[in-house]
């Protein structure tokens, strides 16, 4: 069967040149970093040109403010915590936005938990952060703003330097989560005014289990794994070598082939989206078009009368791998907060497919996944009461309504006794 | 990009056979023409909407076509709650239970169960539109 | 050069088999357990499996009640934190032994800036924890007991299974470190009575960047790490797929060769103790002698009148790689923790060297060792002011004392003009 | 086990080749005979112990020998001191600094900089212990 990938927010394999550099990390140089042998000083030298690589992609000052984590989760988790139990003796106030990843969001309401106070601040229709409005949320107790580079869902480049430039005035720490950005757009964390910021190298083609956070050499951090004095006491338990070994190579790679991948998945990005619009109708593209302010990876599709697990399922059924923010693909039955967070009709979210683009793409891939995508479009359609209600007048579009009929979203909470919930409670 | 080796021989699937089966292959798909009772309902967890309609006859489910927005368990729900239905007098078709659907599905995922629920809410609400339309029907013998 | 691998207990190279297993899931089988798609459905069911042979090499009840996390670090820290949290309305009292690794009292240190408070079970000289201790140091207000099954320095099998049942009696679950012992030696999570168990795969042949923590279903645990809800809410985070098959393999294997590396190992070490002995003078073995108290993997042995870290670079500049609990080999220039805890005499406790065997290490590889080590010793010592003083009956020794001259520790405390740190301040 | 694949091919060392090389070959190993000074001293910190002694000759250090209990730096850096010191006036001396020695071994781990210290008060040691031993040097020109 063909099989076209589009799922790179989710993962990515790992460069043929990445895993040769792991490689000898599992049977012959496997020392512990911490062994003051041959063994371990090998692998502490690997660490360290690791560090210069990854160091290289974000233009750090030094290797030195680069930290190696087990992945993205935990480096929110400790650009977050870390920062606050380092800070509490400032203030207790954080600032992030609405649509952040939950392993922000999930790190700031366990910090509630705790005597720490937090802003959540809300996105335009687009899924755009306001920098008056973080300005406008910031106390003099804020100890830290979280604001992502680019959204993982939606794909929109947030105006982080702006954000920087407030955070600086105040002399506050600013996070940036660019775990969906981090390989796929130019990151300078000292233009954009970043003291810390995180990335997820198995989605730029680096391994799992492993995850970066950059902080900048003025910003305080405490650890919250607790132990061992590795990564400069900020991140006890032995370190993931193959791993970290892999994420600095697959960081040089990135930085070396970033004009050339940006250029082919922005060529497949608007393709893609033609395709979409001229053969099939009521569908919407969520959040900014494809164009500067866009990452050229993802787009995110509300089609319209039909659920989208279903088209997950028969897009996979036909070979092509894709994700969704619905409510049915979520183990909360709710869905994405970032969909709640624009506005979308709850129609639409429950519509949605994410789709996001690698470097190993093809236009006939894209064109496949069109063709096929129509042929899910209608089979579902088929199956659903509301496409059969539309056609006959009883409810109406949200994309192009034509006026006649109810709301699809008053029709069904109308039939599930309340309002659909288009925020998560 | 390519994933044909060896280790993608074997079909992974995230519902089990029957499941998937039902969702691909939905029977009773669509709307039964001059239907004696139509019953549309809404999961107001996740946004899922279901609608029944049944032929009855001599107090007899001859017919059950469904509709369905939502996921593939709903849909497959769905399919497997209207193909049990069939044949059956509406006096035991009220006694419908989501198990049934569970248990001749070969079970869903715990997070799915509120699909087979649904079906059965669609169900006893078309059957209550049969029986709102019909009133003689309620003293009928059944046969 | 000639290669001696001693430092088993820091890291193992993984087995051909493991490597083997892990391969596919850095380039075909690459998917995002969360991705509903075949890739991520294919992940999921290897994580599935990986789950099933570690449940089998501890014998946990369940696949469902093994928990992947990112080492054994995080394990301890999920394991405390987590279960503190979880029954912060029950208690907030914790029971550990004093001499449990750094990522349990690490965290144990963390909960008591947050209203937690501990009691640390002080050891015997050979490093055991007297179970009846830990009794007599619960309260009604313990919600968790922390005994870790071998300790990593000394090689002392703790009575674990007496603790369970103490445990067991007050239902306060018991979280056993098991870093050091898994695939080493039997376990079974049932008989021992453990609530939580952690391991490490990296320390028996499996890769790095994989822990294991085992919680019996009716252990409450909250997760540490926030975010999506992976492994069961539990841990939040891409799993780190590689290696978590990795991890599965190395138990299925550690579960079959067990008898087999118990044997072969403890011969070896019986080899190396006698040959110690035979050529080296004033050397003393740390921890409980070669037997059914030790784990069969590890020597600890302090060699008078020298330091450690010397022992150590000298014996790798002859390819040996070994490992130190003096204090000049920590960034803290404090004696290992454990050597302080069983009242190891400061000159002994310098002159530390830790030695841990795998299965591959050889009778020759011993002999080597040993032969190499008598030349370290003597050369060490011939730079040694206290090898000189000891000749000229100045100083004594401790491990033979012949009843002239002062002890070392007081000769160096009133040469630093304080009391030789016995014990970490 | 055997690691020698071409992966091992270059060679780790903790400390710089200079540092390794003072104490794989210590210079100035040992106790000068009829010392004129002799100062030992320990490390608070971690529990090193260093021992000098010198040997001088019209006001000025012929010969110094160490012997060192502790750390490869700790060797390296008493083997450098000594080496650094002779020739040298004992006022001269007397102004030595850790800093030398840190300079001279190009650099130390910042966690082993207390080593290049205690060669210092090793040093200050025995030559107070000179001056004890010969009061009359106090006054002695100095060549
Ligand atoms: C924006 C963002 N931050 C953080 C994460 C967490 O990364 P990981 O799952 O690799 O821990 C994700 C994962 O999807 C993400 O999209
Ligand atoms: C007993 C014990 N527990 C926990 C750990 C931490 O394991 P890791 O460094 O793999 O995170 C160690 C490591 O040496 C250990 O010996």
């Amino acid at each position: 069967m063909r099989r076209v990938y589009l799922d790179h927010l989710a993962a990515t394999p790992v460069l043929p040149e990445v895993l040769a550099a792991m490689q000898p990390c599992f049977l012959e140089a496997f020392g512990n970093p911490s062994s003051l042998h041959q063994h371990g000083l090998r692998a502490r030298d690997a660490l360290a040109r690791a560090r210069a690589q990854i160091a290289a992609l974000i233009n750090a000052e030094s290797p030195e403010e680069i930290f190696f984590t087990s992945g993205g989760t935990e480096a929110a988790n400790l650009a977050i915590k870390g920062v606050a139990y380092a800070n509490q003796r400032r203030g207790h106030h954080l600032v992030v936005s609405a649509i952040e990843h939950p392993s922000v969001l999930g790190s700031v309401e366990f910090l509630e938990k705790q005597a720490f106070t937090a802003t959540r601040v809300g996105v335009d229709s687009q899924g755009w952060v306001d920098p008056e409005a973080v300005r406008a949320a910031l106390t003099d107790q804020t100890i830290l703003i979280a604001v992502h580079h680019v959204n993982h869902d939606l794909g929109a480049i947030e105006p982080v330097a702006a954000v920087g430039r407030i955070a600086a005035q105040r002399g506050i720490p600013l996070f940036v989560d660019a775990t969906a950005s981090g390989g796929w757009l130019p990151i300078d964390v000292q233009a954009m005014g970043a003291s810390l910021l995180s990335l997820s190298p198995h989605r730029f083609y680096g391994p799992k289990g492993v995850g970066v956070l950059y902080r900048h050499r003025r910003a305080r951090l405490v650890s919250i794994l607790h132990g061992g004095v590795q990564e400069g006491g900020r991140r006890a338990g032995t370190e993931n070598v193959p791993a970290i070994v892999g994420a600095g190579v697959a960081a040089e790679i990135a930085r070396r082939e970033l004009p050339e991948r940006i250029a082919h998945t922005a060529k497949l990005q608007a393709r893609l989206w033609e395709g979409v619009q001229h053969r099939i109708s009521y569908v919407k593209l969520n959040g900014p078009p494809p164009g500067a302010q866009r990452i050229s990876t993802t787009l995110n599709l509300s089609t319209e009368f039909i659920e989208g697990e279903g088209q997950l399922l028969l897009c996979d059924l036909h070979g092509i791998a894709v994700a969704s923010g619905s409510s049915c693909v979520s183990k909360s039955l709710k869905i994405s907060h970032v969909l709640a967070a624009i506005g979308l009709d709850h129609a639409l979210a429950q519509g949605n497919l994410i789709l996001s683009l690698g470097k190993d793409n093809t236009s006939e891939e894209i064109d496949y996944f069109v063709t096929t995508f129509a042929q899910v479009v209608e089979k579902l359609r088929g199956m659903s009461p509301m496409w059969a209600d539309f056609q006959r007048g009883v409810i109406d579009s949200v994309i192009q309504p034509s006026g006649r009929g109810t709301s699809f979203a008053a029709h069904a909470s109308a039939l599930a006794g309340k309002p659909a919930a288009a925020r998560p409670s | 990009m390519r994933f044909d080796t060896g280790l993608m021989s074997d079909s992974y699937t995230l519902y089990n056979q029957t499941v998937m089966d039902h969702f691909l292959n939905p029977r009773n798909l669509g709307e039964v023409p001059d239907a004696d009772g139509v019953g549309e309902v809404g999961a107001a967890a996740c946004g899922d909407i279901m609608k029944i309609s049944l032929k009855v006859k001599d107090g007899r489910i001859e017919d059950a076509r469904f509709k369905t927005f939502g996921c593939g368990s709903a849909i497959a729900s769905s399919s497997m709650a209207t193909e049990l239905i069939k044949g059956r007098t509406v006096a035991e078709a009220m006694s419908f239970s989501n198990q049934e659907v569970i248990q001749a599905l070969g079970g869903l995922p715990p997070v799915k169960i509120h699909c087979s629920v649904l079906a059965e809410e669609a169900i006893k609400a078309a059957l209550e539109d049969y029986r709102k339309r019909h009133p003689e029907a309620a003293g009928q013998p059944e046969r």
